[in-house]
């Protein structure tokens, strides 16, 4: 059976032979043996390097921007493509852009890939007790080689924590799909932790999360990785108003999380991009993941997740509840 | 089309014609039956109060052994239909019901993920009443029949999405489908009395009369039902008319499966006839539909 | 000696019921603490949660929003959006340490000046019981 | 650092007494950017107004403050004195220290720092303050009627009459709408032709008012004032400008047809006028039943026409209209027989709804007002009428009362037993709602003298049995079953908007409710005003009701479209949303949330360096929006703002505040 980097490459061969895109966006190797970094190919030679397995990849959705802002703008030719490596969470960020009209869906090429969760290499190495040195995946198992001894490790146990609350294992519509449908292991949506929080008093709450933003350098790397995070100019930036001081203060990093959730409020498809690229590790999921389980409960929407023509906030209904 | 099977009390007992013609035609159709295991009463009512969780026990356990299963629910009694068929909706409505069942029961939760179908249902969905058609060897031409729909099929409209509780149709299509006349007579979906009849037969009395006068008024040959208490409600009225009422001519009622076997060309000794309170076969056979079969 | 404490609060109004109906409380001459200071906007759907978050941040205690009863806005349906949004900004705040009972919202019409003058009197006084806010502060 | 200058009134005692003005005009001195502050004891007098004139001309004041009463009582007055001082009046900003502080402290220490506060907040929110200019919007002095029933034709008539063009449009070849339809008209029982033909036919020649009967409206563009619309006009295939309206073509057409005029209750011809008073008296070509268009022979009508004006090449034309303000009157219908199957469903033919009886009944119906039933033609001896028939049902989705129903069915048993005095009429009725002048004593009338048997309670079902309709019902106040033989049964079946009236809705931007009525823009205070502006509501096409509240309605809405065109040119208030363009990303989620449909995307060309950028941005509308701001919350990177109500300005004010 042919593998699915196997199986990508003969596609984007295809593709680009048949003239079909400008552009292939995936992943390659990165600077250490299990980090994987966003790939860009623009001819066939190019995309010979980009494999798929599962390693933690970064987001690529975003990059769509980028690529495809111009075309969308109408400068250039509107028959450009860009074809694009898309797990279920990236077509929810893919969707998003399409909804926020950033993006058109006809110069995309989703090149899709049904996935059961990415392996986290911290956990594995933990359960290993080193860093591993080689680190093998088949079906169910991960065995993690070190210095002396292998560990089989179930995948259950290794899959990465936003991985586990996953509401999409592989995209809705795709172009070229590389794989049947996955086991398609049913997630659980899982708010446990932010009940937990809930749980705590005002006081309780307050310090913890004075704790996590403390923490925060406002390098805006979470803006930056998110999808719903499109605007041409943020509001970070603008100085009239000024909405977000430039002041360094625990009051200052409230406001600017205040509103970051807000502004991506029913907008977030949980795909927990922002949580991986914080540097200082703030649990920002379980500040969209808040708003995301109050749109639920409050609204009577089902996957507040999954983008929709109208955003939450932009309609209403005469029975919303009326208790706060 | 595979599904669960859920007969009901009487099927095996009172009502075995029911049952075997059931199953007689539905292998013919293409529609397998598989009997529930170890099933249950379904609720026999279902239970209007709002803190009614013990009533909805027996249909949970039978509705959560059909999810098991991995089929959809199909029952013929109307009943049972409404029964089960309620339950389900409320089980994947409300999840504080849900658990509180589950956890009483100690099963693995159940939210209304199977759907249940009335057997007509099951046939509508499945282009049954085409395939009916193609497979009539034997039309019951020129034989009028009297569809009784009563009310528990019907009614509450919006939950049990079965026909327009007003102005169903889907007996009509079936009887047109094995080449008889349908009859339009205006009380075809009152209530039988059901079961009422437990308690007050005077009050029974007047229900089931005007309907059976009224299917008498329209000249109908027979009447179908497909609920085992209409049958009985309707049957009895019906032996006591015979009796006191001299202008009454009786009319025999059948299961509409009864009817289906004959057209689908199944022996005359297999549709169950002899069991019913009124002998179909003399009408049948002055229409020259059977030609055996003694009365 | 303790002095006591007076609670700053901040009212967001729309101009056509509950802006009007702090006018009414006036004519009326009803009495509320001096606590509460109000901000004119066009509609309860002009309130941005940011501006909430800002109150806080720059010193307010509490914040109070007033539109018109649902069905009676001016502009329609600006107060259901405001509803949407108040519904989850208040329990995120909660969430991140803000007591809930700091922010509140209220529909009032035109003609409720005595609504006015008592919400904003039992208001006031929730605020004083729970004392000057320091979370999410500036720090002066 | 704007130059600001600060009033503070006293109000004679009313503010003075409780807030110290002295002290606050003097705290105010020193505060960052105010050049000027002073306090007078009533600025909004004449001197007063003088004094804040001459100190902005004298100081070259760029914004003001007035610390007064309420911006509700005097804002417009101290915007006027500023503005002709030479400021703009936006920038002038009102601080309440009468209503919301004097008026409602008492402690005058807590009250002067409260005011001096707000004041504060209030010079920060006009240093961000803009010019605003409210915008001329030109205005086209022309209305169009959507609809020719009472309702249309009384719009029409009131707007020609004060000396504006009206273009009325109907998509039937006549007007009268349903009214022309009725047989007597309650409470007075007086003929609806004789009330109504007089106003068809002022209509029909009145020089203001252009008829364009058979025509649709298909197209909307603009904004109130300035809209421009289509209307489809749809072929008669008779050119009506040669015809004289010798109706020689109806006597010899050989093709009878359904009436759609008569509801299924009398036959006309293929070429045919609706009825005798028809306005415009014009034949039209009915083309699916005439047996020229089926069969390409006969031309009958082309033999005997003595002017030569049957052309039955006609094709529909489009034609193009600018006006100022249109006035939708699309009326109603009937709710389908065919939505009731416990009544029938519409297989009975003498189960027939109330404008069928109407028709009957008329004098100038297909029975010549004699009421027979339509199965076989025979008079009945008894009537069963059926209130409600789908309104007040939730089964129906029609949860609303239809309003006029128990007053035609009053009259309609009336009309009946006047005929056929042995008769019997019986009424099947949930409540009798007969609120109106003379209405409650019309159903006594129908009760007492006319001896109609009321029956409160509803009916199960109506089948036929041995050529009569049996009707089970219940009579709730005597808690028994009714069954009742009849010869005619006659449903007050429910209202409901007009066919079209949805689609119309669309391609007017204008809402429509749940069941397709028409929203007005305030349940209270603008019943004939739709939510946008410029488009008028009058009649059913808003709620089911009668002849006389349509008829007030109507003339309500003529009177707004002349107080519009009493003006010159329209003036917008320049309080409302505008656009960053560079900023706005286009996502457009702004736009589900405005409530005048003011938010429309638009593609923009902008030069960076040598490339043309072409993007899409959010654009408002200025003539619709009306200054709500919901869509600036909703505008992530703040492109979207409200002038006068900006970001800055609330953010600054706050801040002040807050300290």
């Amino acid at each position: 059976m042919m593998t699915m980097t196997e199986k990508m490459r003969e596609q984007v061969k295809e593709l680009f032979v048949n003239n079909e895109i400008k552009l292939f966006i995936g992943f390659e190797k990165g600077f250490t043996k299990f980090s994987r970094i966003p790939a860009f190919a623009e001819n066939y030679d190019e995309a010979k390097k980009m494999i798929i397995d599962e390693f933690e990849t970064p987001f690529l959705a975003k990059y769509l921007i980028r690529e495809l802002e111009e075309v969308a703008a109408g400068i250039v030719e509107k028959s450009e493509r860009v074809a694009i490596l898309t797990r279920g969470c990236d077509y929810l960020g893919i969707r998003r852009l399409i909804v926020d009209n950033i993006i058109l869906r006809e110069n995309i090429v989703i090149v899709g890939i049904p996935c059961d969760g990415l392996i986290d290499v911290k956990k594995a190495n933990k359960l290993l007790g080193e860093e591993a040195r080689e680190i093998t995946i088949d079906e169910e198992n991960v065995i993690a080689k070190g210095k002396t001894e292998n560990k089989i490790i179930s995948k259950a146990e290794v899959v990465l924590d936003r991985c586990r609350q996953c509401i999409m294992c592989e995209p809705k519509e795709s172009d070229i799909m590389l794989a049947e449908k996955t086991a398609n292991v049913k997630k659980n949506k899982d708010y446990s932790k932010i009940e937990e929080i809930e749980k705590m008093s005002a006081k309780e709450r307050y310090e913890f999360w004075s704790r996590q933003f403390e923490r925060c350098i406002r390098c805006f790397a979470c803006r930056d990785a998110c999808t719903a995070c499109n605007c041409r100019k943020c509001i970070f930036d603008i100085t009239e108003p000024e909405m977000l001081e430039k002041t360094v203060a625990t009051s200052e990093q409230f406001m600017f999380h205040f509103i970051r959730a807000f502004h991506v409020a029913g907008r977030c498809s949980a795909c927990g991009e922002c949580e991986r690229v914080c540097p200082v590790d703030i649990p920002l999921g379980l500040l969209n993941g808040k708003l995301r389980k109050d749109i639920e409960f409050l609204f009577n929407v089902e996957e507040a997740g999954i983008p929709s023509e109208i955003e939450p906030l932009g309609e209403f209904k005469l029975d919303d509840p009326d208790e706060w | 089309m595979k599904y669960s099977y859920f007969p009901g009390c009487t099927l095996h007992t009172q009502t075995k014609n029911f049952n075997d013609s059931i199953k007689s035609t539905s292998a013919i159709l293409d529609i397998e039956l598989e009997e529930l295991k170890d099933w249950q009463c379904c609720g026999a009512v279902y239970p209007l109060t709002t803190d009614s969780a013990m009533g909805l026990v027996s249909p949970y356990r039978s509705l959560q052994k059909a999810h098991e299963c991995g089929n959809n629910l199909v029952t013929v009694c109307s009943a049972c239909y409404n029964v089960l068929k309620r339950t389900n909706l409320t089980v994947a409505n409300d999840g504080e019901i849900r658990t509180k069942l589950s956890n009483y029961m100690d099963v693995d939760e159940y939210a209304g993920e199977s759907k249940v179908l009335h057997l007509l249902e099951a046939m509508r969905e499945n282009n049954g009443f085409g395939i009916i058609k193609e497979k009539t060897i034997n039309p019951l031409k020129g034989l009028k029949v009297a569809p009784y729909y009563g009310c528990l099929l019907l009614r509450p409209s919006k939950e049990l999405k079965f026909d327009d509780p007003e102005n169903p149709t889907i007996f009509e299509e079936f009887i047109k489908s094995i080449g008889a006349v349908a009859v339009d007579f205006p009380n075809r979906i009152e209530c039988c009395g059901a079961y009422v009849s437990i308690t007050s037969q005077r009050k029974v009395k007047g229900a089931s009369e005007s309907i059976l006068k009224s299917a008498s008024n329209r000249e109908a040959d027979i009447i179908i039902t497909s609920c085992p208490l209409c049958y009985h409600n309707l049957a009895k009225e019906q032996e006591r008319l015979e009796k006191d009422d001299y202008t009454f001519k009786p009319i025999p009622i059948l299961y509409f499966t009864q009817l289906l076997a004959l057209a689908l060309g199944l022996e005359v000794e297999s549709c169950g006839f002899e069991s019913n309170k009124i002998d179909a076969r003399p009408i049948l056979k002055s229409k020259g539909l059977i030609y055996r079969g003694d009365a | 000696m303790s002095v006591k404490f007076k609670p700053n609060i901040i009212c967001f109004a729309c101009n056509w019921c509950s802006y009007t109906g702090a006018d009414m409380a006036g004519t009326s001459r009803m009495k509320y603490p001096a606590t509460i200071k109000i901000i004119r906007v066009p509609c309860s759907g002009r309130v941005n949660p940011t501006f909430i978050m800002k109150a806080y941040q720059k010193g307010a205690d509490g914040v109070l929003i007033a539109g018109c009863h649902p069905g009676d806005c001016h502009y329609n349906s600006g107060n259901y959006f405001a509803k949407r949004r108040f519904l989850l900004a208040t329990r995120f705040m909660n969430y991140i340490g803000i007591d809930a009972k700091r922010l509140r919202m209220e529909w009032i019409s035109a003609a409720e000046g005595v609504k006015f003058a008592r919400v904003m009197a039992e208001f006031s006084e929730t605020i004083s019981e729970l004392g000057p806010n320091w979370r999410a502060r500036e720090e002066v | 650092m704007k130059k600001i200058g600060v009033f503070v009134c006293w109000c004679g005692l009313n503010i003075s007494s409780t807030v110290d003005v002295g002290k606050a005009s003097e705290e105010l001195k020193n505060y960052p950017g105010v050049f000027y502050a002073d306090d007078y004891k009533y600025l909004c007098s004449d001197p007063g107004q003088e004094l804040i004139k001459k100190t902005i001309i004298d100081n070259k004041l760029e914004g003001i403050v007035v610390a007064a009463c309420s911006p509700n009582m005097h804002e417009s007055t101290f915007r006027a004195a500023a503005e002709a001082a030479g400021l703009n009046p936006y920038r002038v900003e009102i601080t309440n220290i009468r209503e919301q502080t004097s008026w409602v402290h008492s402690n005058k220490e807590d009250a002067t720092i409260k005011a001096i506060q707000l004041i504060k907040a209030t010079v920060e929110k006009v240093k961000k303050s803009e010019d605003l200019f409210p915008q001329q919007i030109p205005l086209t002095k022309k209305v169009l009627v959507i609809g020719g029933g009472i309702s249309g034709m009384t719009v029409a008539l009131e707007v020609a009459e004060a000396g504006y063009p009206v273009i009325l449009v109907e998509k039937e070849p006549q007007i009268g709408g349903n009214m022309a339809k009725l047989s007597e008209t309650f409470p007075t029982l007086d003929c609806a032709s004789c009330i109504l033909t007089p106003k068809t036919a002022e209509v029909g020649r009145h020089s203001n008012i252009t008829l364009m009967t058979n025509s649709e409206v298909v197209e909307s563009s603009g904004y109130f004032g300035n809209f421009t619309v289509k209307i489809k006009r749809k072929p008669t295939f008779v050119d009506w400008e040669k015809c004289i309206g010798c109706m020689l073509c109806q006597e010899k057409c050989p093709k009878k047809t359904n009436s759609d005029f008569e509801h299924g209750m009398g036959k006309r011809k293929a070429i045919s006028v609706a009825f005798p008073q028809a306005i415009p008296y014009r034949p039209i070509i009915n083309e699916k039943e005439c047996i020229y268009f089926k069969t390409g022979k006969c031309k009958m009508c082309v033999k005997v026409c003595p002017v030569d004006c049957i052309e039955f090449e006609q094709l529909e034309n489009i034609v193009e209209e600018n006006i100022g303000a249109i006035v939708v009157a699309s009326g109603y219908e009937l709710l389908p027989k065919e939505k009731l199957s416990e009544y029938g469903q519409g297989k009975y033919a003498d189960v027939i709804d109330g404008m069928q009886f109407e028709r009957i009944a008329s004098a100038s119906g297909p029975t010549e007002g004699v009421i027979r039933r339509p199965s076989d033609g025979k008079i009945p001896q008894s009537i069963v009428f059926i209130q409600c028939a789908g309104s007040r049902d939730n089964q129906k989705d029609r949860p609303y009362c239809s309003k006029i129903c128990c007053m035609y069915t009053a009259k309609h048993a009336m009309l009946y037993k006047h005929q056929v005095h042995d008769g019997t009429a019986t009424v099947f009725y949930m409540d009798i709602r007969a609120g109106g002048k003379g209405y409650e004593e019309f159903v006594q009338r129908a009760i007492e003298d006319d001896h109609v048997l009321y029956l409160r309670g509803r009916v199960a079902r109506v089948y036929e049995e041995d050529g009569k309709l049996v009707v089970l019902g219940v009579d709730t106040l005597s808690s028994e079953q009714v069954r009742i033989e009849a010869d005619l049964v006659v449903l007050a079946t429910a209202v409901i908007p007009s066919e079209k009236a949805k689609v119309l809705g669309q391609t007017l931007k204008v809402g429509t409710d749940a069941y397709g009525f028409f929203n007005e823009a305030h349940p209270k205070l603008r019943p004939v005003e739709s939510m946008t502006k410029g488009v008028f509501l009058a009649g059913c096409a808003q709620a089911p009701r009668d002849i006389p509240e349509t008829v007030s309605q109507a003339t309500g809405a003529a009177a707004k479209v002349i107080t519009m065109f009493s003006k010159n040119h329209l003036v917008s208030d320049p309080q409302v949303a505008k656009v960053n363009e560079k900023i706005c990303v286009g996502c457009l989620q702004c736009e589900p949330i405005c409530p005048y449909k003011a938010i429309e995307p638009e593609t923009i060309e902008v030069r960076i360096g040598h490339t043309v950028e072409k993007r899409q941005v959010a654009t408002i509308n200025k003539g619709l929006c009306q200054g709500c701001g919901a869509c600036s919350v909703a505008c992530r990177s703040g492109a979207m703002n409200l002038s006068g109500f900006s970001n800055e300005q609330i953010l600054e004010e706050l801040k002040a505040l807050c300290l």
